[in-house]
């Protein structure tokens, strides 16, 4: 390839590495040229990504890599995501080139995350791909970027602590670093500590994937990003949680009866456990995405929220639910994108994600609004877009396996999605226009490029879900899982009842032809200045009549029990509490006292004694 | 092969004549140093190849051959320590290139070298008296320096460092008088052989005055409460070092005297639980430290307690995590003191937070550095510290201290909490204003004795074979007791008719 | 073939004339009990003409125009998908998951139109109707899935089939709590009082509608029309046995008799006040059926 | 450009047996309202029914005196309405100030200001007179009689006039272009009256503004 006589290994991390280092040395003499050598070394990358053998094995640190069809699904979606991202970074120059450094750097450690075989590798580019986000999310500084900066990686710290620990439990155990070794080892495992790893593997990778309770960086980090970034932060970084949570639930748990756990509804109660997680993680969050001011962190609930839909998914564990959660992943990584590059639009635009501060931009704005509407169908799961074949598996896989009362609560969190979706969309396009954006313009063409570029799958795979069904159904093969087999190109059939996207798409636009049959049938119509509206026959002055603040305030007033549970706190309490150790520590301890250090030594050696004469010899 | 006294011998003669150097030019004195540890550097870099093969040898000093004359007893193990010292050093020298040594300048540039020189004879010798003078001579001269800037704080932590580090070495030599008494030898392979036939009692009373003695060096919990003091007063070189360089022989001499000595598995556990509490104590009482200098000394407390951690985890894979943490953490604080002393000077000396507040937008590069050492403290890839802290946890683990290794990563999330609180201070928008456009002194020669450090920290980082092998051959090194014994003392037991 | 496209084409005009007709005859009954004598049975019709017959009424843009037009389109295509009188027309493609997300299509244009009215009574509205359907779509929801875990299955066509074979095989016998809970919260679907928060007149001057005149009221008439057809008919086809289609429409007519029985009578809630209620009383009644239904 | 004509027919039928009303209670006369819509006369029979907002009104009722400061709004909704609108004036308020005739805030005749297409004489007017006022107005649009909208449109220049004698228009219409024009017109001549400020002229302008007010 190329002429060079290198693996393609090596050389897609010689493209990373070289295309970082060069991006960040010549980022500094022009404004566009990061950007485009950015894209020039995702493109290679794309290229090599789509010719890798199937392994490659690193001799000293010996790391193992390898491409299966999983992580050529999570590595399409990082790279195709990834670019499309760059592409509207170039609307963005003044981000500085120590930004696209850790960008390159992200998606690489994202790629070799994906093709990693070991654990140490995996842990490697684990830990890679996670603090290069801090820096990203730290970027150009401010004492709220540098409290979610900080945030973060000591929550991700915390996950890549499990995740450490869970590796060094199982390579204890199996004698191996390899995942092939481990999965053949496993089974052999005492029964307890296979239940640890794997849960802590779980608990880990929920760090990433923003499941409750470790979520509570999500917000913050998702607010204070760079906003591009944050698309893909959202759309992507937190899919590699999903892929974790994936590999270690059915990689590593799949093939045996887990411990001989007593089942419910036939789900082992791991299963059960992890599906509650994510409903009420799908829930929760739902309810508090309702309630946000600013436009980014309702996203980010979203987020959260859509999170827990895909562990919902893998919790049901059939094969319609990995199928469901799987498709999940993937269409929430493409609306997800899509939306919060919508809104970095909107930032660029207008400089602020207050939703009360914003409204009527489709005047201004009419294309974001078109791609903004195509984002919110897609995240409310309306037929016809990617959102609904993925919801709808996973509805009919838990009612499948009896999931009742989860199904109730998922279903509650997918009914919020329109109080919030509604929420977002109004008070930044609809409603009144603010006073302060008379003058806004549509966002530039690499933003609304790329708007276009990741709704086509949205639409494509929405009423084809066929073709996608047919990568899970390759990737349950490969892991020996159940899988789906009863599609077609547009219609999927369950147990319980099938789904042609394509035959609702055409009825719809029948409808839709019909409908303007009608429109077109009445009267003609007054275009109307936006103020002209009935207020009481009250004036039309440029007055701020936008309803953009406290959207659900009568909702939250309901819900406030439920708003006042809070994980956070807990976790305030532990901070506090650790503050206030700390203060002991370092006031008291480290004294400053020469006589009291004296006196430690004294004890010490007392204790020393006593310790020892305890110790049998 | 090259002599390996020469790694003592030449810096000594060296450092008694730095006042020569002076009387020719006042410049020279700066030379010495880095002559010194430049030598020893290429020294080590020459006995490395050695170092990989496991093999321990012993040096004869004056043709008297052990267990009866005083030896070296240069192994994988103690050159895997010289190596980390002489990094630091040799970066450290470089760095006084530039830097104003307090009056008496001479007295200085003398000390620095005995300092290095005592800590690199702790390392490689194979007498436990010597131990005990190499370690009087690293500790006077670490109160000297310490003190050198004879302000009141300086004379203070001084003062505080000799109360507890003298109380040391005196228990220490209790300890030696104990074994001496009882086996009649100084020679640490022939005590190691001899031990087990050695009243029990005696051997524990032995290894609680060495734990004690030591452990100040190495600043065991109790006996640390020098640490911040000294770090926060002494010149920056001589902080580096401290943490470089005296705590890690501190560290090799209680690792080479529990496990080669006296070798009691349930002793050397003990390290575990002081390790975990010293680690707690480092990494809670930086938690809400605001002065940079204090916090990284509390930090280093936090380093050298996971390291006591791996050791007392007797096992060859924790000992292996425990030694690339003790090179990756001398070098990586080595960086961090160095960036900070260069960090001061753009505020006036002032070293907190705020006053440090926005220095990475002015400075960007001095800023990458100091990032490079925080990310590689918290084991981020692909810096050192990823290498070593993933090591050390799984050795941990491996070797059957799932417990403690649960411990010692709460314990990194407090250290990554602070550590990232530094960088979003370092790396705010909003600029101190005390930071100065430019700093009074040309910064290139600092520049370039920090970039070499985070050259090594990355090197090692995207590379870590060698690094790997040396830390293998110098854990398995430690461990291996009877190899030990056999290459220094094996003649002396053959002729015995022993073995 | 031929015959089930003329059914679908001529279908959606039937349903709109006879949901049109359910309207005045709401309106009729209600006169009635309130001791009048209430307009022509016809009423809705001459107005929908009337409505189209307007002109120079206000339009905020192309969203405020799409948004009626939308809200037709999706109670159309949400008609198609549910058999009517044993007719089924495209209920093979998609079970009721699938029609839920249908239904939404309707009201989430007809937001997003209203949405570009630019009028703060407009989005109150919308907020209101969002809040109520936080409220009884859960409460749908747990009937639904009892229905569905009765029956082992989510397709309309099966759920009817079980159902056939007289008056003892409706599954409101066995799933009465479900159907008791359903019927709560289509009183809330429909719109009627006490749950008409989000149109309140009164309030905030009739909600959603409040710029929409002309052509654009008269789309929405008709959607309400269509939509009075398909949220009775799912109650019919889930709990009371589909059936012919003259039986059909007097079943879904009896469905609707009864919620507007208790529109006639009943005052408003507060918006908060009707989540709530039914967050407790109906989400209940619904668990306990859905618990009977997931024991036996 | 062909003269705009009432519908018949169809839309006119369908027009006159589905009356939305507007009801702009500002006097008296809305508690005659009540009756007229419950079950004692029950005006829904007709079609008849009262909305929420003039976007979906057929018919606004001014049902009594109107103050400078309500005309401004009644004006503003009944520019809202769609068309076909029709405008009645209830009670003699409407016709020539009523018990209001001297007021010096209250306007006298409707008619200056908006096409009333229909009277209802009385103070107040019984229910009866009202059911007969919507009789006759349903016959008549059913025949394409009425066209005050028609006439507004037609003659928008004399009634912005007339409405910016006494009020701000600019504000309160809903074709600012015009709105503006008129009213600088009509500053224009005040100023001019003013000039020439005689005692005589003013009361002339006085006398002027109480015949149209």
């Amino acid at each position: 390839m190329f002429g060079i006589n290198m693996n393609p290994y090596e050389l897609l991390a010689a493209v990373f590495g070289l295309g970082a280092i060069l991006t960040y040395l010549l980022g500094h003499f022009d404004r566009h040229l990061k950007t485009w050598l950015t894209l020039i070394t995702l493109a290679l990358a794309t290229y090599i990504f789509l010719h890798l053998p199937n392994e490659y094995s690193l001799e000293s640190p010996s790391l193992l890599f390898g491409i299966d069809k999983l992580s050529w699904l999570f590595g399409i979606l990082t790279l195709g995501l990834g670019t499309i991202v760059a592409f509207a970074l170039l609307a963005y120059p003044e981000l500085s080139p120590n930004f696209y450094f850790m960008f390159i750097l992200n998606i690489g450690a994202s790629i070799f995350l994906l093709l990693s075989r070991d654990l140490v590798a995996f842990f490697l580019m684990w830990e890679l791909m996670s603090w290069t986000i801090f820096a990203m999310i730290l970027g150009d500084g401010g004492a709220e970027r540098g409290r979610a900066a900080t945030k973060y990686l000591v929550w991700s710290a915390i996950g890549a602590a499990f995740i450490l620990f869970a590796f060094a439990i199982l390579a204890k155990s199996t004698n191996s670093f390899e995942w092939s070794g481990i999965v053949a080892g496993i089974s052999q495992m005492p029964s307890g500590w296979r239940v640890a790893a794997i849960a802590l593997l779980i608990a880990g990778f929920a760090v990433k994937a923003a499941i409750m309770p470790m979520h509570t960086w999500v917000p913050d980090a998702y607010a204070e990003s760079p906003h591009p970034f944050t698309a893909f932060l959202s759309g992507v970084l937190s899919k590699l949680g999903i892929y974790g949570i994936f590999l270690a639930f059915f990689v590593l748990s799949a093939r045996f009866e887990l411990v001989n756990m007593p089942k419910i509804f036939g789900t082992h109660i791991f299963g059960y456990i992890l599906a509650w997680i994510g409903a009420l993680t799908a829930f929760g969050a739902s309810l508090i995405a309702i309630k946000q001011e600013h436009a980014k962190r309702l996203l980010a609930w979203s987020s959260i929220s859509q999170l827990g839909y895909i562990l919902f998914g893998f919790g049901i564990g059939s094969a319609i639910g990995i199928a469901g959660a799987l498709f999940h992943a993937v269409s929430h990584a493409l609306f997800k994108t899509l939306l919060f590059l919508i809104l970095a639009g909107v930032i660029k635009r207008t400089g602020t994600d207050r939703m009360a501060e914003l409204g009527g931009l489709i005047k201004k704005m009419p294309l974001s609004f078109i791609f903004a509407v195509v984002g919110g169908l897609a995240l409310a799961g309306i037929p016809m877009t990617i959102g609904f074949p993925s919801k709808w598996l996973i509805y009919e896989a838990a009612i499948h396996q009896g999931f009742i009362f989860t199904t109730v609560l998922i279903f509650a969190a997918s009914t919020a999605v329109f109080l919030y979706y509604y929420r977002f969309v109004f008070s930044i396009f609809l409603g009144e226009l603010h006073a302060n954006h008379q003058d806004v313009k549509e966002v530039p063409f690499p933003i609304w490029f790329s708007y276009i570029l990741i709704s086509i799958p949205i639409f494509w795979l929405g009423l084809f879900p066929g073709k996608a069904m047919q990568i899970f159904a390759e990737i349950a093969e490969q892991f020996d899982l159940p899988a789906v087999t009863n599609f077609t190109a547009t219609t999927i059939t369950t147990p319980l009842g099938s789904f042609n996207a394509l035959i609702v798409g055409l009825v719809f636009f029948a409808s839709f032809a019909f409908g303007l049959l009608l429109y077109f049938i009445g009267g003609r119509t007054r275009k109307v200045h936006q103020y002209d509206t009935f207020l009481a026959g009250e004036a039309d002055e440029p007055v701020k009549l936008h309803y953009g603040q406290r959207f659900f305030y009568f909702l939250e007033r309901e819900l406030k029990p439920l708003y006042r549970i809070s994980v956070e706190k807990i976790y305030q309490f532990v901070a506090e509490f650790t503050r206030f150790v700390a203060d002991q520590v370092r006031k008291g301890f480290f004294c400053g006292n020469a006589q009291a250090y004296l006196y430690y030594m004294t004890i010490f050696i007392v204790i020393l004694v006593f310790a020892i004469w305890r110790i049998k010899l | 092969m090259v002599s390996p006294i020469l790694l003592i011998a030449v810096p000594l003669i060296l450092a008694f004549s730095v006042p020569l150097w002076g009387l020719i030019h006042k410049k020279l004195e700066k030379f010495v140093p880095l002559i010194a540890f430049g030598f020893n550097t290429y020294l080590i870099f020459r006995l490395l190849p050695f170092a990989l093969t496991e093999r321990t040898i012993s040096v004869v000093i004056a043709n008297i051959k052990p267990p009866f004359g005083i030896n070296l007893a240069v192994g994988p193990f103690g050159l895997f320590f010289a190596l980390i010292i002489q990094l630091v050093a040799l970066a450290t020298a470089f760095y006084l290139l530039s830097y104003d040594p307090p009056e008496p300048s001479d007295k200085f540039y003398m000390l620095f070298i005995l300092l290095v020189l005592g800590s690199t004879g702790m390392v490689l010798t194979g007498d436990i008296f010597n131990l005990f003078v190499f370690l009087e001579i690293t500790s006077i001269s670490a109160y000297a320096l310490t003190a050198i800037t004879k302000t009141g704080p300086a004379a203070e932590a001084g003062f505080k460092y000799l109360l507890l580090g003298s109380l040391g070495s005196t228990l220490v030599l209790l300890g030696i008088a104990l074994i001496y008494g009882s086996l009649g030898t100084l020679n640490m392979a022939h005590i190691a052989h001899r031990i087990s036939g050695m009243d029990s009692r005696l051997v524990v009373a032995a290894a609680i005055l060495f734990i004690v003695g030591f452990g100040v060096e190495a600043e065991m919990l109790p006996l640390n409460g020098w640490v911040p003091d000294a770090y926060q007063a002494a010149p920056i070189p001589v902080v580096a070092l401290l943490s470089g360089a005296v705590a890690k022989a501190g560290l090799y001499a209680l690792a080479r005297v529990l496990y080669t000595l006296i070798g009691m598995p349930n002793i050397i556990m003990l390290l575990l639980t002081f390790g975990i509490l010293t680690m707690f104590a480092g990494e809670l009482a930086a938690l809400r430290q605001n002065d940079i200098r204090r916090l990284l000394a509390y930090s280093s407390i936090g380093q050298m307690g996971m390291i006591m951690l791996a050791f007392g985890a007797f096992g060859v894979n924790s000992v292996f995590g425990g030694v690339l943490q003790a090179f990756t953490h001398g070098i990586t604080k080595a960086l961090l003191f160095l960036v900070l002393g260069v960090m001061a000077l753009h505020t006036g000396g002032a070293t907190d937070m705020e006053s440090l507040r926005g220095f990475g937008r002015k400075f960007p590069y001095w800023s990458m550095l100091f990032a490079v050492g925080v990310l590689s403290t918290l084991g981020l890839p692909p810096f050192a510290g990823f290498w070593s802290k993933l090591a050390l946890i799984i050795g941990v683990i491996i070797d059957g201290h799932p417990t403690y290794a649960a411990l010692a990563l709460i314990a990194t999330f407090i250290e990554v909490f602070y550590f990232a609180r530094l960088l979003s201070v370092i790396y705010s928008s909003k600029l101190s204003p005390k930071l100065v456009e430019r700093s009074i002194r040309n910064t290139t020669i600092p520049l370039l004795s920090a970039t070499f450090l985070a050259a090594i920290i990355i090197a090692v980082g995207l590379y870590p074979n060698v690094f790997f092998d040396l830390g293998d051959s110098a854990s398995r090194a430690l461990l291996n007791r009877a190899h030990y014994i056999f290459s220094i003392i094996g003649h002396y037991l053959q002729s015995m008719g022993g073995v | 073939m031929t015959g089930q496209i003329l059914w679908a084409i001529f279908m959606p005009i039937l349903v709109i004339i006879i949901g049109l007709i359910y309207m005045g005859l709401a309106r009729k009954i209600t006169a009635r009990i309130h001791n009048r004598y209430g307009p022509p049975f016809y009423q809705n019709i001459i107005d929908v003409i009337k409505l189209f017959s307007k002109k120079d009424v206000a339009n905020h843009g192309v969203m405020f125009s799409l948004g009626p037009v939308i809200a037709v389109a999706g109670m159309v295509i949400s008609l198609l998908f549910i058999p009517i009188g044993n007719r089924p027309l495209l209920s093979f493609n998609g079970d009721i998951i699938v029609l839920l997300y249908l239904l939404v299509i309707a009201p989430l244009g007809m937001a997003l139109g209203v949405g570009e009215g630019a009028n703060p009574n407009g989005a109150i509205g919308i907020a209101r109707a969002l809040t109520l359907m936080l409220g009884y779509e859960v409460v749908l929801v747990i009937a639904a899935v009892a229905v569905m875990i009765h029956a082992g299955s989510a397709s309309f066509m099966e759920i009817i089939r079980q159902q056939q074979g007289g008056v003892a095989h409706w599954f409101i016998w066995p799933l009465f709590l479900s159907a008791l809970a359903t019927d709560i919260a289509l009183q809330a679907i429909l719109g009627e009082k006490p749950f008409d928060q989000p149109i309140a007149p009164h309030e905030i001057a009739s909600g959603p509608m409040v710029e929409y005149g002309g052509k654009f009221l008269g789309m929405l008439q008709i959607y309400h029309a269509i939509a009075i057809i398909v949220e009775t008919g799912i109650f019919v086809n889930l709990f009371l046995g589909g059936g012919s289609l003259v039986w059909w429409f007097v079943k879904s007519f009896a469905v609707f008799f009864v919620a507007l029985l208790i529109n006639a009578v009943m005052p408003r809630f507060r918006i908060g006040q009707a989540f709530k209620f039914y967050w407790t009383y109906p989400a209940a009644i619904g668990l306990v059926g859905l618990i009977i239904v997931a024991i036996t | 450009m062909a003269k705009e004509r009432p519908p018949k027919g169809l839309k006119g039928w369908a027009q006159g047996r589905s009356l939305w009303i507007l009801q702009f209670c500002t006097g008296c006369g809305a508690v005659e309202l009540p009756p007229v819509m419950t079950s004692r006369y029950d005006m829904e029979r007709f079609g008849i029914t009262p909305m929420a907002t003039p976007r979906q009104a057929d018919l606004l009722l001014i049902t009594g005196y109107l103050t400078v400061k309500t005309l401004k709004r009644v004006i503003r909704s009944y520019e809202q309405m769609g068309e076909p609108k029709y405008v009645i004036g209830f009670g003699s308020c409407t016709v020539n100030g009523g018990m209001y005739w001297d007021s010096y805030n209250t306007i006298k005749r409707l008619d200056l200001y908006l096409p009333v297409d229909l009277y209802i004489a009385g103070c107040m007017p019984r229910p009866e007179a009202i059911i007969e006022a919507f009789n006759r107005l349903i016959e008549g649009i059913k025949q394409g009689k009425f066209n005050g909208w028609i006439r507004y449109k037609e003659n928008l220049r004399w009634y912005k006039r007339n409405q910016a004698m006494i009020m701000d228009i600019r504000k309160w219409s809903i074709d600012k272009k015009l709105a503006e024009e008129v009213w600088r017109e009509v500053q224009e001549e005040r100023r001019k009256i003013f000039e020439q400020a005689t005692v005589p002229h003013v009361y002339e302008y006085a006398e002027r503004i109480s015949e149209v007010g």
